[in-house]
């Protein structure tokens, strides 16, 4: 069995559509110092650094090669992971193996993303070259073909939808750090907004951000000693599936990928109930109806249930389960540091500093990662070692 | 952020990205588009496991984690089970061109298949998109062995 | 550190400059199959997959997602390193010391072919001051030799002995590429790329995957009779401006292996190591990286070489399998030292064996001049 | 392997338009060349070493830069190359040389074109200077190359 291992701190830039006054390595940098000040500690107390992106948004190739040192890479072990939209989330996976595994006490992760750099949607694009490059209109058409058959499948309706999106941009005012934040948004606006792809208006779905996210794992003796309320990992679980959209049927709906690593991280944390037991919920929700399809996914209601999840606010701050206190991904989106923000709110709801978007008394926190239909990745954290 | 700091000018490098790569269709691919250009037949491979018929065909079932086996011939008719009709503009990465917008796009069970293959609709008003509706590949006359011989599926209209 | 991961199962593909006769699936089954019948275990024992590739090389974004039929990751926990193959070991690796899998499978393929090498180099660096320059991994590369070579008084044709010594191994390794032997007029007289590296310094392009099988102690001990121990690892990673670090040094490789050793227990790697595996893509980076590693003090690179102890029957083998001048699919590299270093102590080199090979190195190298540096040390 | 075939190879372009952030440190290190002539280099307030190109943060202190500092325009050439192998990512047409070189006044060097690509005419220790563009645009290649002194 791995060692114990806690987040000590986190550390995010203001994220929004575009950053003119730094580039991309000094957008890490930004992230990362104040993840070392947020843990009291210095660079030289970090013994390694994963990074985290996708390169093509950027046009980069090996982006870690230079946006290393902004993390605080120089004369240390590092390298990137890349998932898709995951790569967040499995970067944080891979800090977590890191620290767990003996070798590092102390590991720096480090999301990024500066979308205004490049061009996202032709760099969606850039799938498989005889397939669907010709075909594709980047992830939002992809979606949009999940969308029309899960309002089929489940009934779920656009006011449902609407109203996760105006959730999640109200959610976005008590954050400092998210881009989109509309304190007055309604359900009819979000309805009159243009159609990107049929059914989605663009209020639905998540917008494009410049940003970083760094997050600092520890060993237990140093998480001890450094952090009041450490963060400590329960599970962290990885599951992919087919890459081919037409290969797996009514995606959103049975989204297996992430109904296993739920039920492998429920498993060993042994959740029951998850949405009793779960104080606070980040999810990585690309777009409003995939966040109801995760409720049913992740088992907060049964299937069919979710968009009574939304009527009945169960999911709103004061709601049994807050899902996304942040704004969530509908808010923010730097796509390599999207995960990697879920791992970091959900950390902070439980060290307590999450300032205005705090909920009471977190204990058990869940965080999800989710790419291209293909991957998700779950996140368990706790007030308590375990 | 550093909004507030005084700074005379921010300065961006615009650069142009343009690579050139080669992609090897390898076998599955190849056949695949010599039958479509040649015959004007749409074919999948079937797991001998799992007896699925994949579109488009490939090395390797997954699910089974074997290689695939004996080829099959599918559609050109099918059903459409999921549908969009895109109207956001974007930059089409291989022409670097906008692409023209509104089109219809989905995902379309060919018969015979077990896998849906993405394609574009002829139709593109929404609401004249269902769930469920017969859909059937128009082809090019001058084919030139790529997935654009199949210029879009058009919608069957049901028997009087 | 106490040997708690191993390396059970290996393979690798034939280097050739295109593969074209098949796709990059095909190619990667094969070697996933042949590794995991090698390891003798079948899908359903895999714990996790850790795949390396990196997107621009291989024109496509998120270019794992390619591979998950034939990797078996459907349902499974996949992850990749974006960067060399040997980096994506440490985190299979570290996938298994956390807990969280008993059997990781490693996979890295690269197509030489479908691109083009050096132009996309040049996407690695910084956009801001280096990549306007028109820089790109050969050009980066001879400012580097230059500098080495003028520092330690290293010629050219100590360099070409270098290609002389790989070509001439590699003919002892079916998985070679380029086998033909050499002679220094011929090097010495290949067209001059960029100054002091000519076309016969550089290792090929090529076409190739590669495919690492490794498990946790008891696993590896119930499944295996000829497993091969991790002893150690580091790695480092060294600035980015080529104007900000001595390019005629590596502080890098220095502390990559010098954490390796420590945790393999190494003081004396020349005497202690019988077999290396090195990634060197240029020849004067071989002998550069000798001595970062500490086969040799500085500058005494060439003379180590010149003087036979890093040839096949040498003192400390470098390179049996001709290294990278064999064969050099991008991102695979690394992973491929590991394959040779395991075959070496598990004496299953074939003609390219160091006798009694027991306690082998193998390193990998990303971004340019050896800026990210990977050193694992492997054991029997 | 499978010889009797040709094999089917797609020809795909990627064609992408790319417009990266300098940032307010490298604009201002721009604006020097562009408006100024001038190559300035910062220091770092906890190594006091004056890197050049300016750089937000030293990455071994892991603190932000503060003061500017012009160096140069003359320098000591470390180490070059010429290269000969043509590419479609080079800014000019070979041969073309590089060369890393220390400026006087700066603690780090700095990487260039060079205005000499005659390997003999090139060592390693002389003396060299910037020679600016006559168009500058807040560009790296607003110096145009070094040219030996």
């Amino acid at each position: 069995m791995g060692k114990r291992v806690a987040i000590i701190g986190t550390g995010q830039t203001n994220h929004c559509s575009s950053r003119e006054d730094v580039n991309e390595m000094e957008l890490v940098y930004e992230a990362a110092s104040a993840a070392l000040m947020d843990a009291e500690m210095t660079i030289q107390e970090i013994d390694a650094v994963v990074l985290a992106n996708m390169e093509l948004f950027e046009g980069r190739a090996l982006p870690d090669m230079w946006c290393g040192e902004g993390a605080g890479a120089f004369m240390k072990h590092s390298f990137k992971i890349s998932t898709g939209g995951t790569s967040g989330t499995s970067g944080a996976i891979s800090g977590y193996y890191h620290a767990a595994s003996g070798l590092f006490d102390t590991v720096m992760v480090v999301g990024f993303e500066k979308h205004s750099d490049g061009n996202t949607a032709a760099g969606m694009a850039l799938t498989d070259p005889f397939w669907d490059r010709h075909i594709a209109a980047a992830a939002i058409g992809n979606f949009a073909l999940s969308v029309s058959e899960y309002m089929a499948d489940r009934g779920v309706t656009k006011e449902q939808s609407a109203k996760v999106a105006v959730k999640a941009r109200r959610n976005a005012c008590n954050n400092p750090h998210a881009h989109l934040q509309m304190p007055h948004l309604t359900v009819k606006e979000v309805l009159e907004s243009p159609i990107l792809a049929y059914p989605i208006h663009r209020l639905e779905m998540c917008p494009q951000s410049d940003g970083a996210c760094a997050i600092i794992f520890a060993s237990e003796k140093i998480a001890q000693k450094k952090c009041p309320r450490p963060a400590w990992v329960r599970a962290a679980v990885t599951r992919h599936d087919h890459i081919y959209l037409g290969e797996v049927k009514h995606r959103l709906a049975t989204m297996r990928s992430l109904r296993a690593a739920a039920k492998s991280a429920y498993g060993i944390v042994g959740i029951r109930e998850p949405i009793k037991e779960f104080d606070v919920a980040e999810i990585y929700d690309p777009l409003t109806y995939a966040e109801i399809a995760w409720y049913e996914a992740l088992g907060f209601c049964r299937d069919g249930e979710g968009g009574r999840l939304v009527d009945d606010g169960i999911t709103q701050m004061d709601g049994e389960l807050p899902v996304n206190p942040s704004g969530g991904v509908i808010s923010t989106n730097p796509v390599g540091a999207s995960g990697t923000i879920r791992v970091a709110e959900a950390a902070l709801q439980i060290h307590g500093r999450a300032g205005k978007r705090q909920i009471p008394d977190v204990n058990l926190a869940l965080a999800t990662g989710y790419g291209v239909y293909c991957w998700s990745d779950v996140i368990i954290l706790s007030s308590k070692p375990g | 952020m550093n909004r507030n700091l005084q700074q005379e000018e921010l300065l961006r490098i615009a650069t142009q990205m343009n690579l050139e790569f080669r992609f090897p269709a390898g076998i599955h691919y190849e056949r695949f588009f010599r039958e479509l250009k040649e015959t004007g037949r749409i074919m999948g491979v079937r797991c001998p496991e799992c007896k699925r018929v994949l579109v488009p065909p490939r090395p390797v079932c997954g699910e089974c984690f074997v290689r695939t086996g004996e080829w099959v011939e599918v559609g050109p008719e099918g059903t459409v089970i999921a549908y969009t009709s895109i109207y956001f503009p974007f930059i089409d990465g291989s022409t670097g061109k906008p692409r023209s917008i509104p089109y219809g796009a989905g995902l379309i069970q060919l018969d015979g298949s077990f896998s849906a293959i993405n394609h574009i609709l002829e139709e593109g008003d929404p609401g004249k998109l269902h769930i469920g509706m017969r859909v059937k590949a128009v082809l090019k006359e001058e084919r030139e062995g790529n997935i654009g011989d199949i210029l879009y599926f058009k919608t069957i209209e049901p028997e009087e | 550190m106490d040997p708690k991961v191993a390396i059970i199962g290996v393979s690798q593909t034939k280097f050739e400059p295109d593969k074209s006769y098949e796709d990059i699936p095909e190619t990667v089954f094969r070697v996933v199959k042949e590794a995991m019948e090698d390891a003798g275990i079948d899908k359903n024992d895999l714990g996790s997959i850790v795949t390396s590739s990196v997107d621009l090389w291989d024109g496509r974004t998120a270019s794992n997602q390619m591979l998950v039929d034939v990797v078996g990751s459907i349902m499974k926990p996949e992850s990749r390193v974006a960067g060399d193959g040997l980096g994506a070991a440490f985190q299979g690796m570290m996938t298994i010391l956390a807990g969280a899998s008993e059997i990781t499978l490693i996979v890295s393929q690269c197509r030489g072919s479908m691109g083009a090498h050096y132009e996309i180099s040049n996407w690695v660096f910084d956009p801001i001051y280096q990549q306007p320059l028109g820089l790109d991994y050969l050009s980066a590369g001879a400012l580097q030799a230059n500098h080495y070579m003028a520092n330690y008084g290293i010629s050219q044709e100590d360099c070409a002995r270098v290609v002389i010594k790989n070509r001439s191994d590699a003919k002892n390794n079916p998985y070679a590429q380029v086998k033909n032997e050499t002679t220094i007029e011929e090097v010495m007289n290949s067209p001059m790329w960029a100054y002091p590296i000519k076309e016969m310094d550089a290792a090929p392009i090529s076409d190739g995957a590669c495919a690492v099988v490794l498990a946790s102690g008891p696993r590896a001990e119930a499944l295996s009779n000829r497993a091969v121990w991790i002893l150690g690892i580091g790695s480092c990673l060294d600035c980015h401006y080529l104007g900000h670090r001595d390019l005629s040094g590596g502080d890098a490789l220095i502390t990559a292996s010098n954490r390796a050793y420590s945790m393999a227990g190494i003081s004396n790697p020349l005497k202690e190591l019988d077999v290396a595996e090195i990634s060197a893509a240029f020849s004067y980076q071989e002998l550069l990286w000798t001595e970062l590693m500490g086969f040799c003090d500085r500058g005494e690179g060439a003379r180590i070489l010149k003087e036979g102890l890093t040839c096949l029957r040498g003192l400390l083998p470098v390179n049996p399998s001709g290294g990278m001048m064999a064969g050099n699919p991008f991102t695979v590299a690394g992973l491929t030292r590991l394959v040779e270093a395991a075959l070496q102590v598990r004496g299953e080199a074939g003609d390219r064996q160091v006798k009694g090979a027991a306690k082998a190195l193998c390193h990998g190298t990303t971004g340019f001049c050896g800026q990210g540096q990977y050193v694992m040390i492997v054991g029997n | 392997m499978n010889d009797t075939r040709e094999n089917m190879i797609l020809p795909g372009k990627v064609d992408l338009p790319f417009s990266y952030s300098a940032g307010k440190t490298a604009s201002r290190f721009f604006l020097g060349l562009r408006d100024h002539k001038k190559i300035l280099g910062k220091r770092c307030p906890g190594c006091q070493k004056i890197i050049v190109p300016a750089q937000l943060f030293c990455k071994e202190c892991f603190v932000e830069t503060d003061e500017w500092i012009e160096v140069g325009p003359e320098g000591i050439l470390l180490t070059f190359t010429v290269v000969y192998r043509a590419g479609k990512h080079q800014p000019i047409s070979t041969p073309l040389a590089y060369g890393i070189i220390r400026l006087d006044g700066a603690d780090t060097s700095i990487i260039h074109l060079l205005g000499e690509t005659d390997v003999s005419k090139l060592r390693a220790g002389m003396r060299v200077r910037a020679v600016f563009s006559e168009r500058r645009k807040g560009h790296i290649l607003d110096i145009q190359c070094f040219r030996p002194v």
